[in-house]
C-alpha cells in the first residue's frame, strides 16, 4: 500500500544522523522533525535565517519576529543562532548542510527536479529552493510517485521548467526508495505490500531493480 | 556629534531624494521585518515607476502589495511572490515586469552590491530558465552561472534598535534580508522600534554599522504575523 | 545531545585528519585573534608541504611564524608578511612560494569558498601585478578583474566564547579574519578563551553559527601585543 | 618652504567634513586625526575590522584585541562597531568611506599609484592597499614631492609596480597640492613660499599651472 505522509516522513527520517545540521522543505518534509529517533540530535536550519528551528510556540510564546520559511510562527532551541539571509545561504550554498529534505513535480533519470512552477498557473517563484537543490550534496526529494490518474512523475525527461539539473540522487515516494544513478533509477526499497512490478508500471523512466528488493521498516 | 546624527522625526522628510523610476530595496521576508511606515510613506509620496528589489511582495494589504494596489511599482525583483492576488493580475496584464531570483542569489546579489562586486558565479539556477542569457562557466568540474549584483538608488530597512549614528541591531529572524538592503542601498532608510544613545549598543554585538545607514526614524508599525501556528500538544 | 557537542578536551586530538600537503585557512591579523594553540600543535605534530592561506605569516616567534620557522610551510597566501625576516630568506632561495593577495580579496575568496562561490569580480588589483594571468571584464564602464574562491582542507580559528555546540563570539579586533577563516574549512577547528553551555549565547548575538565548526577546544595562549602603542598626553 | 609632516596633516584635515567616515594609511595619514577641526565629527575606519577608532590607549587600557590596521593598540570611540575582515573590506570597496588618505612612492598623469613594492628590496605586501584605492572615489594621496636627490615622484609613468590604475585624483605633497586630470597635473596650491617654477622643476609630468596659484592656508 502507498505510504501515508506521515510514513514518508518517518522513513526520511531513517536517514538523519546524529549531529546533522538538516534544512526542511514545506509540506511533508516538515513532519520529518516529528520522526526524529530519540536517541540523535539533530538540528533544524530554516533557510529565512535560523538555525535550530524548534516546534511551532505556545499562544503564549508567539513570535512576530520569529518565522520559518514556510512564514509560520516557530521557536528556536537550545543553542539557536539566527544570522541574516545571505549568511543563511552561504550556509546552503556552501554545502556546510548535511541534510536537505523537498518536495518536488517531477524529477527525470539525469537527476533533474521540477518543484517549483507549472506554465499557465500562477508563478509564485523558487523562494530557496534552487539555492537547496544546487547547494546540497545530500538531498532527499519526497513526492508522489503518480499522479492520480496514474501518470508517472519519474521520468525520462522532465517537461516542467526545472528548479534543478543533475543534482537529486535520491527520491522517497509514497511507493519506492529510489537511487538515481547513471541515467536510470534504482529501485532501493519498495513501500509494504507494493510490488517490483507496480512501481515499473508508473515509473516512465528506466528503472533498475536488481536482485530482491526489500520492503521498507517502520 | 551633529555629524553622525541620522534620526529623522518626521516622515515626510525620510524618503528626500526618492523619485519616480528608481530602484528600491526593500528588507523583510513575508511580513516579518519589513519596513512598513516607510512603505506606507511611498505610498502617501505616491512615487511611480519603481523597480522594487524584495524576497517578497507582502499581501494585497500589507507590506509592499500596498505599492502594488496603488500601481506605483513597474518591476519587481522577488524570490516569491505568491500571496498577493494583485500581483497575478498585474503580471498577467503585462503592466508588471516580474524577474524571479532565487532567495540566496537574491541575498548574494544585495551583498554583492552593497560589496562593490558586480558579479559572482554560482551553482544555482545552472540548467533552469534563471540561467537564460547568462554566462556558465566550469569551476573545478562544476557548471556556475554569472549573476550580477544589485544596487538601490534607495534602501528602506527594518530593524529592532538603532543608535544615533545609525549602527542597527536586528530582532529574530525579522533580520532577514535587512541587512543585506542596508548594505546595498546608495541612500539607506531605516525604520525602527527604539533609538538609543551611541555607546548602549556593543560594538561586538551591532549587525549593520551606521556607515551603510542615511537616516533612521522611530516607527509604530504594528508587526503582522501571516501564518500563526501554534503547537497542538 | 551528544550530537553536537563538538568540545575536545586533548590538544593531540584537535587536529585529526591533517596530513602533509593540505591547505590551513588560519584567521588573525598580526598576532591579533591568532589560534596559536593550534600553530603550536601544528608545529609539534610536523605536518609538512603545507599551503598556509593568513593575512600575515606572524613573526619569527609567533604565530604562524614558527612554522616557518620550522620548514613545515611549502606555499603562503597573505597580503602583507613584513614581520618575518625568517620569510624573506626562504622566499629569496626559492623555498617558499608567495602569492601576495590584498587584504581585501583574501577576506571575500575565503567567504566565497565558504559560500560556494568559486569565483567573483573586484576592481582591486586591476592594472597591476595582482591581475596578471586573470580575466578583465567591464562592468558599467569600470575595469574588474576576476579572483577565484578559496576553500581550505583545515581551518584554525582562534574566538572568545564557544558554546559546546560551535557556535562563536569573537572579541573586538580579535574578530578580523576568523569568522571567514571558520567558514572556509571543510575541517574547521576552533581555540577558545572560554566555553559555555548551549543557551549562554543570544542567537542574535553569535557571529559564527557551530555549523561551520567541527571541533572547539579550550586553549590558554598569552596575547601578544605587536606595537604596543600608549597615549602621550 | 616644504611642508613638515604635521602641516601636510593640517592641509589633509582641511579636505575634511563633518560626518565623513575616513580610512587613514600609515605614516602621515595617521597624524590627520590630530587635526580634525572642533565642530566636526569625523570618524575613522580601520581596515581591520573597526568604525569608530579612537586614540592609543592609557596604559591600563591597553588590549592585545583592540588594534588598528598597524598594529598598534588603540582604544575606540563612544558609538564604535566591530566587524570581520570582509565586512570591512564590504565597506571600503563598496565605496561606502567618504575620503581615504594614503602615502606613496610614485603617481602619473594617468591617476596610476605605485605604493607597496620596491623591486629588489624585500617584498612586505600591499596589505589592504590596493583595495583602498580601488574602492574610494575620495582619495588624497600624500608624498615628498622628490627624492632628497631632487628625483621627482611626479611622473609621466609610474616605474615601481603599481598598486592601483587610473584611480588617484588628489595629491598632497610637501610642495603643492595637486589635481590630477585628463592626463595631466593641476596645480591647485603652492606650499607657502614655494614658487610655481620650483614646484614644476620636481615634478616630470606635466604641469598645469592656470593664473594665480593661491599659497596653502593654515
Amino acid at each position: 500500500m502507498a505510504l501515508s505522509r506521515e510514513q514518508l516522513a518517518m522513513r526520511v527520517a531513517q536517514e538523519l544522523q546524529d549531529g546533522y545540521y538538516v534544512n526542511l522543505g514545506i509540506g511533508i518534509p516538515t513532519l520529518v522533525a516529528n520522526y526524529v529517533p530519540d536517541n540523535m540530535d539533530v538540528m533544524f536550519q530554516s533557510e529565512n535565517g535560523l538555525l535550530g528551528m524548534g516546534e511551532f510556540p505556545q499562544e503564549s510564546q508567539v513570535d512576530a519576529d520569529l518565522i520559518n520559511a514556510g512564514k509560520q510562527t516557530v521557536t528556536t532551541v537550545t543553542g539557536a543562532s539566527i544570522f541574516d539571509s545571505a549568511e543563511s545561504f552561504a550556509m546552503i550554498r556552501g554545502g556546510h548542510v548535511d541534510l536537505t529534505v523537498l518536495g518536488a513535480f517531477e524529477v527525470d533519470t539525469q537527476g533533474n527536479i521540477a518543484s517549483y512552477m507549472i506554465p499557465g498557473k500562477l508563478i509564485k517563484g523558487m523562494g530557496g529552493a534552487m539555492d537547496l537543490v544546487a547547494g546540497a550534496d545530500n538531498i532527499i526529494v519526497t513526492m508522489t510517485h503518480a499522479s492520480k490518474a496514474g501518470v508517472s512523475k519519474l521520468l525520462n525527461t522532465c517537461s516542467l521548467p526545472l528548479t534543478g539539473k543533475g543534482c537529486i540522487k535520491k527520491v522517497l515516494t509514497d511507493l519506492a526508495l529510489i537511487e538515481i544513478k547513471d541515467g536510470q533509477f534504482h529501485l532501493l526499497e519498495r513501500a509494504p505490500g507494493v510490488t517490483v512490478n507496480e512501481i515499473k508500471a508508473l515509473t516512465e523512466g528506466e528503472l533498475v531493480a536488481n536482485g530482491d528488493i526489500p520492503e521498507m521498516q517502520f | 556629534m551633529a555629524g553622525f546624527n541620522k534620526v529623522v522625526t518626521d516622515y515626510s522628510e525620510i524618503l528626500y531624494g526618492l523619485e519616480d523610476g528608481m530602484t528600491v530595496v526593500a528588507g523583510g521576508f513575508g511580513l516579518c521585518g519589513i519596513p512598513q511606515g516607510l512603505i506606507d510613506e511611498i505610498k502617501r509620496k505616491g512615487t511611480r515607476d519603481l523597480t522594487v528589489v524584495s524576497n517578497n511582495c507582502g499581501t494585497t494589504e500589507h507590506g509592499l502589495g500596498v505599492l502594488l494596489v496603488n500601481r506605483q511599482i513597474k518591476k519587481m525583483i522577488a524570490s516569491y511572490v505568491g500571496e498577493n492576488a494583485n500581483f497575478e493580475a498585474q503580471m498577467m496584464s503585462g503592466e508588471l515586469e516580474v524577474e524571479l531570483t532565487p532567495q540566496g542569489t537574491l541575498a548574494e546579489k544585495m551583498r554583492a552590491g552593497g560589496a562593490g562586486i558586480p558579479a559572482f558565479f554560482t551553482a544555482t539556477g545552472y540548467g533552469t530558465a534563471v540561467a537564460d542569457g547568462k554566462e556558465v562557466r566550469e569551476f573545478n568540474g562544476r557548471q556556475y552561472i554569472m549573476e550580477e549584483s544589485i544596487t538601490g538608488d534607495f534602501s528602506i530597512v527594518k530593524a529592532w534598535k538603532a543608535d544615533t549614528f545609525g549602527n542597527l541591531v536586528f530582532r529574530k529572524t525579522a533580520r532577514n534580508f535587512n541587512p543585506l538592503a542596508a548594505m546595498a542601498g546608495k541612500i539607506t532608510v531605516v525604520e525602527v522600534e527604539e533609538i538609543v544613545q551611541p555607546g548602549e549598543l556593543d560594538p561586538d554585538e551591532i549587525h549593520t554599522p551606521g556607515i551603510y545607514v542615511n537616516r533612521v526614524i522611530l516607527g509604530n508599525s504594528e508587526k503582522l504575523i501571516e501564518q500563526r501556528t501554534v503547537a497542538t500538544k
